[in-house]
């Protein structure tokens, strides 16, 4: 196909597709409206079930299914990233070499490295009161780790990073999900239904039943997900060369 | 303005639509449809806002003080967020193989696929 | 009972993440046998649970059950279609990883798991999507069976059409996917509900369809149509199904895209079709246009073919336009044909994919034209082969032709003659290639013209060349035909599905299918024509060789990202421009 | 209420994802991508939903990048290695 | 709207469309200068905002920024080290003003909050914000000399 017709049919395409969503805009209701059926019954569950943060409750407790799915899309995606570049037969290991790092680059790396750490576990760990939760602090703890490559070099992220361990915890955590919804069903009430945990004191680091269970769960699961995702990746851009290659 | 944010939604979706048909890199395709992701975002937040209310967090706010806005299109965002880079990353290991086995990530290179 | 539909989609997960979490440890028989019992376990819960799918099951995860008639969790609805595509989707997880048994390529190092954990993440997707009656829920499912697809089809790195392929596949999915999710913002803003039944009286509620209720439909639609590969939204379906291991294209053509369809029908039925959606004419005419294009285009490709790989492809994109027609009919006999007919299908298309596998391990090509005569000491395979073409072209007593007969009969008129012509074409195909590649008729072909994708140099999926043929290789597509036969001659079954889709759909209308004396006749016309199309075929090339006014068609299919960018912009806008009249009147 | 604030963050998102599309380098894309994400992040946070800034924070302002830029890397070593090779 | 929202509109659309505006045009080494003042820039905003709403919990927010930010722009300064090595980047007078920036927000919402947990934390940011800042611009100007691969 020619460029040419390409862009004709792109433009007749979007053009109809630019007129349906603009008419479409117009008999939106208003932004900022005032009716939010399911958004308002949400916010009653949450607080009935003593969980302050109401987009924690409707995550881990009322749509706790949605984020099953995504957390299954998330395992898929890394286990299919792993899959994908792997190191095929004509590929070899190279060493990576040492880089040399301006020293406030360095100081900064190191320091950081512990500060970024102890805000991912914050934020898992206060999902169910304040902003943040399982999918934000559990990429903050994994990016935290990677300043050990942007400070140093990778070698020395190597040397703390046993991929394996991390694979392993990606897939525990992932199933550790998976059971506590499979709790509800032997307990005989419903799949991923609070049934052996009480509701604790509203505002409280152990309040909302599962919330804090599972919002843990994803916390480790995203935060291993995320490590593993880098490290194929970091292995493909320093690592793995062609055998054939020159260097 | 009370259609404003779900126009921007829409440009950005056709932007990024038309990056994607006329993109000569493969990773800056793959960007492209991050970008075409983050209309989505736009779309869900601006449909659960309300005029004047805060957010539905009570760790710092008296429950019923103040009104608040829809968690639940929130609560689709976030993971859609976080699964949606673990997505683009599968496409672009997807492309450094490409890379590797065709020797370019030019896609009006690629004619292996074709009839 | 009801709190055992949602281990439909844990339990594969569940799996899954055992898997990998050992895969490690397991040598790779024990991964491959625990991947199996997982999928087995899941298909007989499934089938039992269909079994029991009268009156419908609803479950509410995480016991959120309604309150004064709205709830803040998510349905699950097991009825008989819904159990049944999970059941079908089991099915074939199974058969696929009982033919990659033992056979397929080494895994990667220390990740013996990993194939059949991603087999079971795509499985867990498929069932998910297949009972969700909540309008998020089955995007994230559908999202989910996309991601497991796309890496399962780019898992021969080393082969560069494979991965070209995959991004493809990956590109425009993904852009399907956040249309349709555009589509769900749209809904939600209107009514403020996601669950499928909610929306739709929400709908009503509101009034007569306007401008959103139609690029709702339009953005859900470009979701489902893409995965279910109605043109113009087909072009990534046969470069994805050409480059994927032979398995998992059984799983991509036999039940994924048909899933598509399936989606269309659960979102039409329950969201659209109240006096707030789309009016049924404009569906009608939106789905039966759209679904003829598909055949003729897809039957048209699929002729033209000679990589058999691609050729199955096409020809799948071929049937989901007859799907699309006899779903745009609304009529609930159609229904139950279209049902049968995606049973009898879905055997025989993984069946013939199955075959197709056999030949490229054993003799490193899918291609038509070098495999000429090469086939002949294969003789069981050739008698699967010629079965499966005869199938696809609507003998009976398949499962297909049952089907066919049925959704003609409700079709009538000359929708009837599309659904011959389309599967005497497509059947035609796959009995051409069956005679020279497994007979060696006819006088060996010519070199084909430039802008095609041959099948020759391609890698075999086993370590090494096959020199003889594993039984489970030999065994899975023969069952598969076997299951595709039983759907048309197993007294009863046909009445059971009938059945249970009328109670899902039509609100109770029950109709019965059977065989009829004009059904069979039908049948045996389609079959007689796609005979006399291989055997006109084989002894004269030239007659039906490559025409010039088909190459512009074929040149559409460029293998470029962007052209199917566009296409899929077009699509949307043709969808509207199909849709429109009713919401303008109305 | 905050009219004029969601109004100019609006403007500044749909100018980012404009320029990102625009920008036909990946490297230089890679860069109006963090930026985009950044803007998002306001737009979360003026829309009230800080979740979701936080979400967008901790993706798109490292992880991100950093995925683009190797990928970049190794496509263009590739074809440096290519070029030695052809030489 | 109050005083603080106000502010933070002004300094947002000024600030961040300037950032946006850096970041789209010019030759590379402007570009990085613009990607790492914007958390610099935004991340204030974020704080002022969080004292406008009422809402002590939006300065999460402003902490994972001035946090993150700076690692971002590493990244870029790592990556791109081959790239800037001939034309680094010399933009010492506006990271500076920009550093000013942040700190009068910081110190001014100090004061406002008055001593406290709150005040802790709005510190921390303060120094992460401009720590971060700064030793993101030396890294982006010849931070990784040398390099090879690795």
């Amino acid at each position: 196909m020619t460029r040419r017709l390409r862009m004709i049919v792109l433009a007749l395409g979007g053009a109809g597709l630019a007129a349906l969503f603009v008419a479409a805009c117009f008999g939106m209701p208003g932004f900022g409206g005032d009716r939010h059926p399911y958004g308002d019954r949400a916010v009653h569950a949450s607080l009935a079930r003593r969980t302050a943060n109401t987009i924690s409750s409707v995550n881990f407790d009322q749509r706790a299914f949605d984020t099953l799915g995504e957390m299954s899309i998330l395992f898929t995606s890394v286990l299919g990233t792993v899959v994908l570049l792997r190191q095929t037969r004509d590929e070899k290991r190279g060493r990576p070499q040492p880089q040399e790092v301006a020293l406030p680059v360095r100081r900064y790396a190191l320091v950081v490295l512990p500060v970024a750490l102890v805000s991912g576990l914050y934020v898992i760990a206060h999902g169910q009161l304040s902003p943040g939760g399982g999918f934000q602090g559990g990429v903050v703890a994994a990016t935290a780790l990677h300043l050990l490559y942007l400070g140093a070099d990778y070698r020395a992220l190597e040397r703390i990073r046993p991929i394996g361990v991390f694979e392993v915890g990606d897939a525990l955590s992932a199933s550790a999900y998976l059971v506590t919804g499979l709790a509800g069903v032997l307990a005989g009430t419903a799949f991923l239904a609070n049934t052996l945990l009480p509701y604790g004191t509203f505002n409280t680091l152990s309040s909302g039943g599962t919330v804090p269970l599972l919002n843990a769960a994803i916390g480790m699961e995203v935060a291993c997900a995320i490590v593993i995702l880098l490290a194929r990746f970091l292995d493909q851009a320093v690592e793995i060369e062609e055998d054939n290659g020159k260097r | 303005m009370t259609v404003l944010p779900y126009l921007v939604a829409v440009w950005i979706f056709l932007t990024g639509c038309y990056g994607l048909a006329t993109s000569r890199n493969l990773i800056h395709a793959v960007g492209c449809l991050a970008v075409c992701q983050s209309a989505t975002y736009v779309l869900l937040l601006a449909v659960g806002y309300r005029a004047g209310a805060t957010a539905p967090v009570y760790s710092d706010i008296k429950p019923g003080s103040r009104p608040v806005v829809d968690p639940v299109v929130q609560a689709l965002t976030l993971t859609d967020i976080v699964v949606g880079a673990t997505v683009t990353a599968l496409l672009l290991s997807l492309v450094m193989q490409i890379s590797k086995r065709h020797g370019t990530v030019d896609p009006d290179e690629l004619r292996e696929l074709r009839g | 009972m009801n709190h055992l539909l949602p281990l439909l989609v844990a339990a594969p997960l569940l799996g899954a993440g055992l898997l990998i979490a050992c895969g490690r440890r397991l040598p790779r028989v024990a991964a491959e046998s625990f991947g199996c019992a997982v999928s087995a376990g899941t298909a007989a819960l499934a089938i039992w649970l269909c079994l029991n799918s009268s009156p419908p099951l609803t479950e509410w995860v995480g016991a959120w059950t309604p309150r004064n008639g709205t709830s803040v969790g998510i349905v699950l609805v097991g009825d008989g279609p819904g159990l049944g595509m999970s059941a079908l989707a089991s099915l074939l997880t199974l058969a696929s990883l009982a033919y990659s048994w033992h056979y397929f390529d080494e895994p990667p190092r220390r990740h013996a798991g990993s194939y059949p954990a991603l087999m079971l993440l795509f499985q867990g997707g498929m069932c998910g999507f297949a009972i969700t009656g909540d309008l998020f829920n089955a995007f994230v499912f559908f999202e989910l069976m996309s991601a497991a697809a796309y890496a399962l089809t780019g898992y021969r790195v080393e082969e560069a059409k494979a991965v070209q392929g995959a991004l493809a596949f990956g590109v425009i999915n993904s852009l399907g996917a956040y249309a349709m999710l555009m589509g769900i913002a749209l809904l939600y803003a209107r009514t403020g509900e996601l669950a499928l039944t909610h929306i739709g009286r929400g709908l009503d509620t509101h009034g007569g369809p306007d401008a959103l209720t139609l690029a709702a439909f339009v953005l859900v639609l470009t979701g489902l149509l893409v995965k279910a590969a109605a043109v113009p939204f087909h072009f990534w379906l046969p470069d994805a199904h050409a480059v994927a291991p032979t398995p998992v294209c059984m799983l991509l053509s036999g039940v994924m895209v048909e899933f598509g369809v399936y989606g269309v029908w659960r979102v039409y039925g329950t969201v659209f079709s109240g006096p707030g959606g789309i009016p049924a004419a404009d569906l009608e005419r939106a789905l039966t246009v759209l679904g003829i294009l598909t055949g003729a285009v897809g039957a048209l490709m699929c002729w033209y073919q000679r990589h058999v790989k691609r050729l199955l492809a096409c020809s799948t994109i071929a049937h989901v336009g007859l799907f699309l027609v006899g779903v745009g009919s609304l009529l609930p006999e159609a229904d139950d044909g279209v049902a049968l007919y995606l049973l009898g299908h879905a055997g025989v298309k993984a069946a013939l994919f199955a075959c197709t596998g056999l030949l490229l391990d054993r003799f490193g090509s899918v291609d038509e034209h070098a495999l000429h005569g090469r086939g002949r000491p294969l003789r069981g395979v050739a008698v699967m082969f010629v079965l499966g073409g005869l199938a696809l072209a609507g003998m009976p007593p398949f499962g297909i032709s049952l089907g066919k007969a049925v959704t003609e009969e409700a079709l009538g008129g000359p929708l009837t003659v599309v659904y011959v012509l389309v599967s005497a074409v497509t059947g035609g195909a796959v009995l051409r290639v069956a005679a020279r590649v497994f007979y060696g008729l006819g006088p060996q072909p010519r070199v084909g013209s430039a802008c095609e994708t041959t099948g020759a140099g391609e890698e075999p999926e086993t370590r090494h060349r096959l020199s003889r043929i594993p039984d489970t290789m030999r065994a899975v597509p023969a069952l598969l035909l076997a299951g595709s036969l039983a759907v048309g001659v197993v007294p009863g079954f046909a009445r059971i599905v009938a059945r249970s889709v009328n109670e899902a759909g039509s609100g109770g209308a029950l109709t019965s299918a059977h065989w009829t004396a004009a059904g069979v006749l039908l049948g045996l016309v389609s079959t007689a024509l796609a005979l006399a199309l291989a055997a006109l075929a084989v002894t004269r090339p030239e007659l039906l060789g490559a025409r010039p006014w088909t190459l512009p068609l074929r040149r559409l299919q460029s293998g470029h990202i962007g052209d199917y960018v566009a296409w899929v912009l077009l699509g949307t806008t043709l969808l509207g421009a199909l849709a429109l009249p009713g919401i303008l009147t109305g | 209420m905050d009219d004029p604030l969601i109004v100019v963050v609006l403007l500044l998102v749909a100018a980012a994802a404009t320029a990102a599309v625009a920008v036909r380098d990946p490297v230089r894309q890679a860069l109006v991508l963090a930026v985009l994400g950044v803007c998002l992040a306001l737009l979360f946070t003026v829309t009230q939903a800080p979740d979701v800034g936080l979400s967008q924070l901790a993706v798109g302002s490292a992880v991100t990048p950093l995925l683009i830029m190797l990928s970049v890397r190794k496509v263009r070593r590739r074809q440096q290695d290519g070029k030695e090779k052809e030489r | 709207m109050n005083g603080w929202t106000w502010t933070a509109t002004i300094a947002l659309g000024v600030g961040v469309g300037a950032a946006v505006w850096g970041v789209v045009t010019g030759p590379l080494r402007r570009r990085v200068v613009a990607q790492n003042l914007s958390s610099a820039l935004a991340a204030p905003g974020l704080l002022l905002l969080a004292q406008g709403y009422g809402r002590p919990a939006y300065v999460d927010l402003a902490l994972l920024l001035a946090l993150l930010g700076p690692v971002g722009t590493l990244v870029f300064a790592r990556l791109l080290a081959d790239d800037l090595a001939g034309d680094p980047p010399r933009a010492w007078a506006v990271t500076l003003a920009v550093a000013g920036y942040g700190a009068v927000v910081v110190l001014v919402l100090c004061a406002v909050t008055g001593p406290g947990r709150a005040m802790v934390k709005l510190l921390v940011v303060g120094a992460l914000l401009i720590g971060g800042n700064l030793v993101a611009s030396r890294a982006l100007s010849g931070g990784f000399p040398g390099s090879r691969r690795g």
